[in-house]
């Protein structure tokens, strides 16, 4: 993703190294999930990046984008895989019939999909999720050149999990333990933040 | 806490094998993870969809049946069903009168089913509302009872729900019949030892030798109190108070209650609870109709029981009484 | 294995209290630890009653009940009733045709149970029989199978003896087909871990936190073998085995079974035992009628399962699928 | 029962003793009989005796057999407890319509329970059951002169558990453990040695 544009090409090696990214990344994740939920948000999030990995992408940058949604559908059902796979979806809809993405378009899909995930789950932004790195990486993008994206988003997604920090989860199974969600870091967040580390990594 | 299995990852597609070589007479697997009614979809009838983890039996896939519901997504233990698998159901359920989601209110299964619910309409062009249930009073309070989880007031729920359907009442009319039984649920469970998920192999919580749990939900949520095991009947006082708190009843007022384990508290203990019940409704001058005593919505092997009570009125009455058949629940 | 009560001491009455309140259809508890149908003895029917020690429920009281049993003597947990209750439950199940005795082959049952017929013999001029259940196939080798001990196959027994009373046959026609359904029954049980009897405080006996015991008794008596715990397909297997060993059965035959929890073991296993039973009797070329697959006689908390089979011809399978009603087993 | 005869206030006096015996040693039974069994042999024995003591007895030696016999039946279903009402029920029999029973008579009366029991719980004698403690009763009383008999039954009870050291239970639930079985003593066989102990210490 450091050119002006990215395919599907650019989009098969992102996927491989997230997907290894999520593989080393799985055991911290479920316990992350384990101490406010059901413990399987590294599988989820390895199983789906994995399988995305695998797949046949076709050359619309919208079509493979869609083969990412179905493969986190195909895998997993927890929230997150749905929520991503929603997100992957909403992209999806803005790429389909192109076979390449301007590098200043991406913060406009990444935006898309939050909103997307947001009309999903029906959370708000402050709730402690996933949706709150998701907009933050949005404006994190907003302007910044190709080639220093990655390194905004890793960026955004660190300051997330700081700016949460004592502040209880709202959303989702975490949300029963408001005391103990507060200490901790919203797996979600956590988990988005690997991603795209792993992604910058590999660049 | 020992269980019998093969593989940890076999667990549930083995236990549906084995479900519906059992009741051919009411159950049927269409496509894995998705049981219809042996008899098909109804025509002319508003299906009813239910779906949610495994690990709950017989809730959900039980109540499939004549008088209930007309199919049901199967996800792993305590997991959500897919929301492809979900559409599958939906489409099974479909007898061309559109298609009531009735399941409890858990994040994963809402965006599951509302994206299930998105995939036919656009791919069968099947009409679909959704009751959400959620009725624990403990897990949000009275002010946010919109995002309380659902528990055991399902199966009242389906009872209801199914027996509207099967007088070929529309899509409208059935989905405000459940949701007016939804909404005259309250349960409340407390917990003394948990279960073991067969893939994660360890147990849902942990609770000292001598402790409960107080209003604990079906996966090990936390309650309102831990303490030392307290005696039946002051148990049942604490939960028959939270629960008439939550929706007060009058003098003459009707209800039907469920006594119900979570899977290893036994019938005997359930009686005793249940004679502390009669006892508390009789001093309020409030009668009992038709009281389930029994496992209808279970967590595996987890110790505890819940309380589920349901306010009736004459139309609510009507359905309960209403005749239903399914493998665990028969109503002649 | 933590249970809800009140005082032990009064466990068993505060169950029964519950039982008859939350069941006032089917059960009557005319005086204390005697449980008979709601609507008495039928004139000119054999009457049959049971007993035994509570904490088996439904087993023995709950399967009192048209197509069932009239009447119920109800023991402490695990202990016998008093002869003098017995005579009471068999007083109560008279219509005037005599009364069969039928209950499970345990010494402390068989000593009050004949004392209690000596006591209607001279005080009511009731005629009794006695057909005693000794299916557990491990509780005595073949030799000396009068002395097994009476489990799970006390349920078939049950209703295909009430099925039979309930045709007005005579007392020594329904004492031969309720021993001709004994005969055929056969049972085997394993164990996970043990029950806690409430006057006694402690589990009835230790496990390894990884280990089963084949063959193990419902209060704890000893099996075959205790070992590591096995996959499901693997108990299962030995289980049929067993069974089959002791109850040849030839190509073509007609069995039912019963895949049977002993309280904490979630019918999810139990589904994923059938699946095999199932594979292994189309294997034989045998079928299976009627499978009976839930919780229907229990050692209160324990884990673990029974599997009974019982070899059917035309008389006994009518009789199975004969019209019955009790709180727990509907036969339409 | 050191006189020649035995009456309603000599039965009275024993039961006292007995009652009071059986309380002392029923922790012991429970744990005898938990061993092989359910655990409630103690309970059985000192509820029966307790209740027995308890019961106003007719002069009638014989109707005041039959109360302990009921008073046994009233408290315990066990085994055990069925057992000793046979017993009592048996003697009842033989003494009914007496005001006294010759001391010679007791053998007789022993040996008319030891058959109902029999009976009863369709044992045999070499089962190792109390059925064996009260048959070599029976012979130790045979001829044993009044002021002798207590010592004498204590004897023979006491004999019986030696003589099957080693033995397995055949009957009741402590006959599935057959190997254990032999090495323990029988709890009933125990429980008769405890009674017939308490009833010779007091007098
Ligand atoms: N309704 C929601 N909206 C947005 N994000 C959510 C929602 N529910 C859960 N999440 C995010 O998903 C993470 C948990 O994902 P996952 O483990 O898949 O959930 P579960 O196993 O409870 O279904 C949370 O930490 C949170 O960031
Ligand atoms: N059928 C029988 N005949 C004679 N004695 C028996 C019989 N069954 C048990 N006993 C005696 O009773 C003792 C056990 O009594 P108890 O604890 O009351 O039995 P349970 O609790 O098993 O009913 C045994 O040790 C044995 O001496
Ligand atoms: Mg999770
Ligand atoms: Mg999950
Ligand atoms: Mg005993
Ligand atoms: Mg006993």
């Amino acid at each position: 993703m450091a050119a002006d544009s990215f395919d599907t090409a650019a989009l098969g090696v992102a996927l491989q190294r997230v997907a290894q990214g999520a593989e080393a990344a799985a055991a911290e994740l479920n316990a992350a999930d384990g101490a406010l939920g059901d413990g399987d948000l590294g599988i989820t999030v390895s199983r789906g990046f994995a399988e995305a990995a695998a797949a046949a992408l076709p050359e619309d940058v919208g079509l493979a984008l869609l083969e990412c949604a179905k493969a986190f559908q195909r895998v997993s059902s927890s929230s997150y895989g749905t929520l991503v796979a929603t997100g992957f979806m909403a992209a999806a809809k803005l790429a389909k019939g192109r076979s390449a993405v301007p590098a200043d378009e991406v913060a406009a899909l990444v935006a898309a999909a939050r909103d997307a995930m947001m009309a999903r789950g029906k959370g708000a932004l402050g709730d402690k999720t996933v949706l709150d790195s998701l907009d933050r990486v949005v404006e994190g993008l907003k302007g910044a050149a190709p080639e220093r994206m990655q390194e905004a988003a890793v960026a955004a997604a660190r300051d997330t999990l700081v700016a949460f920090k004592g502040q209880p989860c709202r959303l989702g199974r975490a949300r029963m333990f408001a005391e103990k969600s507060a200490a901790l870091d919203d797996p979600g967040q956590l988990a988005f933040l690997r991603i795209l580390e792993s992604l910058a990594a590999g660049s | 806490m020992k269980k019998i299995l093969n593989a940890p990852s076999a667990y549930v597609d083995e236990m549906l094998e084995g479900f519906t070589a059992a009741h051919p007479e009411y159950y049927r697997q269409p496509e894995p993870r998705v049981i219809a009614r042996a008899g098909g979809a109804t025509a002319g009838k508003v299906g009813i969809v239910t779906g949610g983890g495994s690990g709950h039996l017989p809730i959900f896939t039980g109540y499939v049946g004549p008088g209930f519901l007309d199919a049901c997504a199967i996800g792993d233990v305590f997991a959500s069903p897919s929301a492809e698998q979900m559409a599958s159901a939906i489409r099974q359920a479909d007898g061309g009168a559109g298609v009531l989601r009735l399941y409890g209110n858990y994040g994963g299964d809402v965006m599951n089913f509302d994206m299930a619910g998105e995939m036919v309409d656009m791919e069968n062009d099947i009409a679909t509302t959704t009751v959400l249930l959620a009725d624990d009073v403990v897990s949000a309070p009275k002010a946010e009872a919109a995002k309380r989880r659902g528990v055991a007031g399902m199966v009242y729920a389906f009872k209801i729900a199914g027996a509207a359907a099967e007088t070929k009442a529309d899509l409208a009319e059935v989905t405000r019949v459940a949701q007016k039984a939804a909404d005259a649920c309250r349960s409340i469970g407390m917990a003394l030892s948990p279960c073991v998920v067969p893939q994660a192999g360890k147990p849902t919580f942990t609770l000292g030798e001598d402790e409960m749990e107080m209003g604990m939900g079906i996966h090990g949520e936390p309650g309102i109190w831990r303490d030392k095991l307290k005696p039946a009947d002051a148990i049942t006082d604490e939960m028959v108070d939270r629960l008439v708190d939550d929706l007060p009843l009058e003098r003459g007022a009707r209800v039907s209650v469920l006594v119900n384990s979570l899977g290893a508290t036994p019938l005997e203990e359930l009686y005793i609870m249940y004679r502390r019940v009669k006892a508390r409704f009789d001093g309020m001058g409030v009668s009992i109709v038709m009281p389930l005593v029994g496992r209808y919505a279970t967590s595996m092997e987890m110790t505890g029981a819940t309380l589920t009570m349901i306010a009736l009125d004459d139309e609510l009455e009507r359905h309960l009484r209403a005749p239903a058949a399914c493998a665990y629940w028969q109503v002649a």
